[in-house]
């Protein structure tokens, strides 16, 4: 990631069932699951933008985007 | 004849019922008169005797089966047995005298004609027996013109066949306006 | 078009269950169509009746929702009539290979340019998890509770053996991977058949204390690898993923083209 | 394949009752065709695999019954006017694929050509043992056109009207035939193009972008279609469905969906019902009969209506929905009723139900595989009269 | 499968009325099921697979319902009492099926645990909405037993009765229940062995070597079987045959047969007729009704009486054949007559052509996939009474 | 055992056409079971509907004919209701592939314990012939005038990857070799197949040219070979002859003793 | 009570359908009681709401279905929205406290308790909630003996796990007797 | 053969629909249709005892029996 780069993770609670699949794909222990069990991001400074978690989820309730220039 | 009922009999493969649809064809198609065409199937569609009714008529036709046949035309031994006893007093059985051994004394004119015999020394194919003994038939009932059956041949055969099947016809007539 | 944009966001979140598979199915189904930019209006998602066949519900193509088992039937009538179309039939293991096993073979015989999906969770699980045909032998299910003793089918030699020309298979776990087969499966002309081993975690998983859908996505990580792969050779039980079978022969539609012209110079 | 249908049109042809079907469906606009193999129905298949090609449309022949029906109603949607053909047992098999065409509202056209059942039964035998079939042969609560004719010209007319009334109702029509009409030959005369009233496919004028509703009748009753492959994208499904398609299990949805199902065609039976009357007029003894049996009925009418006796026909062509209210007007002064079918009193109890005296409602029938004659009729009519054979 | 049935007997349950089902069967001898899942009936095959392997008898999970009414007609004929059960959509593919066990006379018991038709429907949703299409699913001209029940001690004895009309005259049953009771729960007792008549499979007694005939009626009606296997080999077709069970088109064998198959079920219609009545002998109002919607009828009675009102229940348990003489008899005295049925009046018809004045009979009916309940009763009774709701 | 004592003479002549191959078929079988030894009430004929299906009037066992497509069905009830009973089943190319395909497919993967038999005429005989997934694409058939565009199942192949445990073939050509394998199939514990190429002169000899009954034999003569043989090696367009599989397995009744004993030892 | 209607109201998995069972099992079998459970299922098996209905009563039972319940059990906020409503004047509303609010006023004696938390804490296992509301609803309503309960948890409960429903079922009766 | 055997065709002409399959196959070209179209024998002696025709014939209208001592 260049450092200009900025990853941001759009997560639709109301359509995530908190199955934790992200959480276990992701290379990076980027997410957990939050109190109600629903997805959170903890460590968005190591998401390398893979978008497995993205690609993976049941419940298309994340989307890995890339802001900044 | 105010109304023609034939019954055409034989086995299956000797074109029994094609001959009755091109007479049917004819009458229907070319003549101005109504008629039905109809065949009857056994449980068992392979073997045995195949029989193919026509009835033709200056009037609607409503029933269309032939219960009682003025006119049965029977190719085989079997199907001579197992056909004439419905003919109507009065009508006219031809049979194939090279095939056919007419033992039953009906009230009915008996026409025995070597029509296979024929077809066969005359024209050598026996796919055009069928129309050989339309032809006979025509000779004897009149029930429509020849030129009426040609045309209902025209319209059915395919066309390397066609001289073969008038052919055929012809030498019928023949025979049945001699017989 | 974004992947968002071929769904009916208004039915979200679906109905499927926490973890079940299918949504990851129709998550690369996305990718794929997306990646293909392929137009909505030029799609038709044919499915049967099953948690799968919810599918087409889901997604903004011309979809088509029909009978359990009988997706490729209808699919054959709407491809043969709109060659120009692209058939999508997502269809469960039981939808497609129980009761729909006859339509299954004869689509593959004809390479129809069909591409079928068989989403492989190894249980009818829209009736609450009786065994299936690709259950396999061992498997406990509402209606095998002595372990079944029904031998599997394999897929893909099913598939090939009918004439499938393009046969391949993937999982959940390999999310990226799946997007990619689905793409090639749809490019290409002919029936093709991805089969997709999918976790249904409310009835197989648990049945067969394989845990929830995170240990069940492990086991398709741990049980498959890409056919040709040195882990294949060495562990010949491994399940192979990738594409099986990828080959040229006369497409239904086309041959119809032909019928038609030897039937107009006529 | 944008076929484009050309029929041979204004001509005289002697032909199979099946292949006057096919006629008619060819007049009418048919495009694409499923079917397998079955007697007394192959002959439509067979035709129709030469004619349809030459028409640059589709003919196939699928792994089975289900198939086809699933076919067609597929090829429907994509915008074909649509037909099966088959006999009793793979009419059976077509039962689900059948309700589905009526849940989904989908235009297509199914062919029974009756012959002797239950099961394999007596398949090259004639019977009329299917029509309480078309009527409930499918699970739930539902309605069914069901047309059938006595006459080879009648059949290329009423398979014509069966693909207009799929088209105007967007349902499903069985075509109920018969082995004697299906393999008898007789003369029938190809109207020209235009000569009889076709019903095109109505399309939506819904323009792009606006919201079509598939399934939200508009005020005429008609619900106009998109074809797959369209601008409107929609969903078809089995299951109790909104307006767009979706499913749902809203009780007033559930309720409103079955009764329009229902409505729409029992209201509008009088479009609907088809028949034709022989010597009506001042008849004390009414026949009512249909398909091939009529023509029996109809030789006896004409032999004793010659003899002075007042015997009519009432010869119905639409089956179902049942045209109770012509039936009951038309037996209401006849001293005698006598359905004549090859069954054992199909539509009996529809009639029974129809005419304000049930008790003088007879049955004159053959059940054994054999047509019914003039002189079975005659007989029985006789046995009523008390009079012997 | 050389299995022996072992019931648990004498036993108090709290169950589903499709496990009541199971009990019923398991008690009245069942030994082979063949089944395809379907809501809302799967529980019934998977009871079963649990209980049959323990009586080392057969349970096994085909590949469709057709599959599996073909393996119990297979099974039965091997010897053993046979079950399958499914839903609507699978009964519609069931129908050619249960057409051969007509005509094969292959004892056999069906059961179809009705959901929201047509098509898939709403499939959890009740319905009695395929009472119709178990009298005529199946092509051709035949007579069928159809029996339902409305809790779960009634299921468990009509289940034990289907079994027993199946081998009495060899015959396919239907059993017809509903999502409403296949699911709810409430207490049956297993009765003991031999507290409830079993009738068993009647095996023929000509030796060895002496010509058997499958198809040639005894004095007393019945069918003596041979199982598959044993000393006698013969002919089981679907086509029209004769006594040894070959094919024939004879018409008077062909006649013969399609009469005998309905007149072994329609001159037995007494035996067969199973029914309830409550508080019939002076009611002014007879609700007609069965399955679950006799329920909440009975609960109108009930509560209607405790007012003084003349209302009564006749409770059918026998659907098919029809028991017209029975309805007819007990709406002799009606001033009104009341089907209350979860369809589109289903057997109203029938219920009207039994009666001597139909103008008298209404429905009280839902269609919405809603349970119909006692108010949806009481007020359809004001509207009939001209009270408004 | 004489092999004349195993039919119904009464029924003799049969029905079936002069010169129609179903009749070879029916010679061969009543070898293999003279051969055998099997009693006549040892033996449970199953069979469909069609020309083919036929045979099982003609011969002295328990005979069970029933309907289109579904005798595999019928047959495995029968079976699975007395495992010691010989169960055999012969269907037509239509009646087992076209209409019976999903039947067949799932007895193969069941591997339960019945043989058997298509009688391929490529055909469908009984209806007046129409074309049949056996045909192949060029055949000419009343539905097929322009000349079939429909790809030909490979029996072989697909019953093999549906799971059959011995899979044959061989011609009426070849009546003691048929009788043989035939032999073979019904000894074979599990699911067999034999695929045996059968003449319908009637209709498919006379519209596609070849001739009567003599020339389409000649022509399974020319264009088959044994398996393994030279001829097949030179010349792969040829058609191979022989038995193509043959493994254990589990049987299907005996696996389903074993459910039942887990169910009655628990 | 003569007529006891309940409604048992949660998410899939909770376990409110085997709870309807439990209890009415317990009446019909070991108390001479009339009893019947029934549930509702959308065309949507997975997910959402689910509802176990009971009615007990001394006399036979037709009607089965639970139109108004005496007494309603949410364990979810969805199902509480969902069903509070339908609940009758003067009946009893239960709730768990960790995942229910109840705001709205309905007639009817509102009780909530920290089940959930409590199951958690004194047992540490989430899947004999279902058991130890049981116990609550006992305590509340004594429409059944706790023995009866007991009897058929035994029928029910696979040995195992007997023990820890019991223990449940006790601390809900606990619960409920101090609530 | 060895000479006391003899070999003897049981045509059954009942049965026979003169296919001509059995004149085809035989080696020794024993076998003919007569004028009616059935089979007949044509060549006893040449008859090896092969049994092809038996074996084919699908009418099952040929039995090839040894006899003598
Ligand atoms: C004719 C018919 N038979 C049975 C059913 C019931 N049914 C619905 S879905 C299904 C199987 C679902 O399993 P699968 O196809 O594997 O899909 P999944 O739910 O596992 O994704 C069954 C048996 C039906 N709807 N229609
Ligand atoms: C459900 C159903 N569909 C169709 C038919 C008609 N039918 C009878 S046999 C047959 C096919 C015959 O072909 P095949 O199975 O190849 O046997 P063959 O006659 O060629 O030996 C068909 C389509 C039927 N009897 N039942
Ligand atoms: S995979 Fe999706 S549904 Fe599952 S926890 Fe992550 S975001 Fe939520
Ligand atoms: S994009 Fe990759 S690294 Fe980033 S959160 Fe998702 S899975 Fe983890
Ligand atoms: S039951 Fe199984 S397949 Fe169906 S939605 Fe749930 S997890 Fe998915
Ligand atoms: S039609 Fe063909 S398959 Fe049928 S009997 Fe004749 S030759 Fe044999
Ligand atoms: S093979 Fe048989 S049927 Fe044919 S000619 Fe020879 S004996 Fe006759
Ligand atoms: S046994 Fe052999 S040699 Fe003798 S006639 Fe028959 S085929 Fe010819
Ligand atoms: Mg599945
Ligand atoms: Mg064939």
């Amino acid at each position: 990631m260049s450092q200009e780069q900025k990853v941001k993770h759009l997560c639709n609670v109301q359509w995530c069932k908190g199955c934790g699949i992200c959480v276990m794909i992701c290379p990076q222990k980027v997410l957990a699951l939050d109190d109600l069990g629903k997805v959170k991001v903890v460590n968005q400074d190591q998401c390398n933008n893979c978008k497995l978690c993205e690609f993976i989820c049941p419940d298309l309730a994340i989307e890995v985007v890339v802001t900044g220039q | 004849m105010a109304r023609a009922r034939f019954v055409f009999s034989g086995s299956g493969g000797q074109g029994v019922i094609t001959a009755s649809v091109i007479l049917a064809a004819a009458a229907a198609l070319y003549e101005g008169l109504y008629a039905v065409q109809s065949q009857t199937y056994g449980p068992e569609a392979r073997g045995g005797a195949t029989r193919g009714d026509v009835i033709i008529s200056k009037e609607k036709i409503n029933f269309p089966k032939v219960t009682q046949p003025n006119i049965l035309v029977s190719l085989t031994q079997e199907a001579y047995n197992k056909y004439v006893g419905i003919v109507r007093p009065g009508g006219l059985v031809l049979t194939d005298s090279h095939s056919v051994k007419t033992e039953r004394k009906v009230d009915a004119r008996q026409v025995e004609l070597p029509m296979y015999q024929l077809t066969m020394e005359r024209i050598g194919n026996p796919i055009v027996f069928n129309i050989c003994m339309l032809g006979v038939v025509i000779a004897l009932t009149q029930v429509v013109k020849p030129s009426a059956i040609i045309k209902a041949l025209e319209a059915n055969v395919s066309a390397r066949f066609l001289t073969m099947n008038i052919q055929a016809f012809d030498l019928g007539q023949e025979l049945g306006r001699g017989g | 078009m974004a992947a968002k944009d071929y769904i009916r966001e208004r039915f979200f979140p679906h109905l499927w269950c926490p973890g079940c598979g299918h949504g990851t199915v129709l998550n690369a189904l996305l990718r794929a169509v997306e990646s293909l930019g392929i137009g909505k209006n030029e799609i038709v998602m044919v499915s049967g009746i099953g948690c799968s066949s919810r599918i087409s519900g889901y997604l903004d193509f011309h979809t088509l929702h029909t009978l359990h088992g009988r997706a490729l039937a209808f699919a054959t009538g709407v491809k043969l009539s709109r060659p120009e179309l692209n058939l999508i039939v997502p269809m469960g293991d039981g939808d497609a290979l129980a009761i729909g096993g006859n339509h299954f073979i004869h689509a593959a015989r004809r390479n129809i340019d069909i591409t079928a999906l068989v989403l492989n969770n190894r249980i009818y699980g829209m009736t609450g998890g009786q065994y299936s045909p690709l259950s396999g032998a061992g498997v406990l299910a509402t209606t095998a509770p002595y372990r079944n003793i029904d031998r599997s089918f394999d897929v893909i030699k099913i598939a090939e053996a009918a004439g499938a020309t393009f046969v391949a298979r993937s999982t959940t776990y390999h999310a990226r991977e799946l997007a990619k087969i689905i793409k090639q499966a749809i490019e290409h002309k002919g029936f093709s058949l991805v089969e997709v081993m999918s976790q249904c975690p409310t009835y197989f998983g648990r049945k067969n204390q394989q845990g929830g859908a995170l240990e069940m996505l492990q086991l398709f990580k741990e049980q498959t690898a890409s056919i040709g792969s040195k882990a294949m050779q060495e562990h010949p039980e491994i399940i192979g993923r990738g594409v099986f079978v990828n080959k040229k022969a006369p497409e239904y539609c086309q041959e119809y083209e032909a019928i038609v012209a030897r039937a107009t110079s006529a | 394949m944008a076929g484009v249908n050309k029929t041979v049109a204004g001509v005289n042809k002697f032909v199979q009752g099946n292949e006057a079907c096919v006629e008619g469906a060819l007049y009418a606009g048919l495009t694409f065709f499923a079917g397998y193999p079955i007697t007394p129905s192959s002959e439509i298949a067979e035709l129709l695999s030469v004619r349809l090609p030459k028409n640059r449309c589709c003919f196939i022949q699928m792994e089975d019954e289900i198939a086809s029906i699933c076919a067609i109603i597929g090829a429907s949607l994509a915008g074909n006017k649509v037909m099966t053909a088959t006999s009793g047992p793979g009419f059976s098999l077509m039962q689900e694929g059948l309700g589905y065409g009526i849940m989904a509202e989908v235009p297509c056209v199914i062919v029974n050509v009756m012959r002797g059942g239950p099961s394999t039964g007596l398949p090259t035998g004639p019977s009329q043992g299917d029509v309480n079939q078309a009527r409930w042969g499918t699970h739930g609560d539902h309605a069914i056109v069901a047309l059938t004719a006595s006459n080879h010209q009648d059949i290329f007319h009423i398979t014509v009207e069966a693909f207009n009334i799929a088209e105007t109702y967007r349902t499903p029509v069985v075509l109920l035939f018969d082995e004697v009409l299906g393999h008898m030959r007789e003369r029938i005369v190809v109207p020209k193009p235009g000569e009889l009233p076709l019903v095109d496919r109505l399309k939506t004028e819904v323009k792009q972008g606006v919201d079509y509703h598939p399934y939200l009748p508009r005020e005429d009753g008609r619900l106009p279609m998109s074809d797959f492959g369209g601008v409107h994208r929609y969903n078809v499904t089995g299951l109790f469905h909104d307006m767009w398609g979706f499913p749902t299990n809203s009780p007033q949805v559930v309720h409103g969906l079955l009764r329009h199902l229902t409505d729409k065609i029992e209201n509008n039976i009088n479009a609907i019902t088809h028949y034709k009357e022989h010597c009506l007029d001042d008849a004390e003894v009414v026949m009512i009969s249909y398909g091939s049996s009529a023509r029996s009925a109809l030789h006896v009418v004409a032999n004793r209506r010659s003899r002075g006796e007042r015997i009519g026909l009432l010869e119905l062509q639409t089956l179902w929905p049942f045209p109770a209210e012509l039936v009951r007007e038309k037996c209401a002064q006849a001293k005698r009723v006598v359905v004549v079918e090859m069954n054992m009193g199909q539509i009996l109890g529809a009639v029974k139900q129809a005419v304000a005296k049930p008790d003088r409602v007879t049955l004159a029938n053959r059940i054994d595989g054999q047509f019914i004659t003039p002189t079975d009729i005659r007989n029985i009519l006789r046995l009523i009269q008390g009079r012997g054979v």
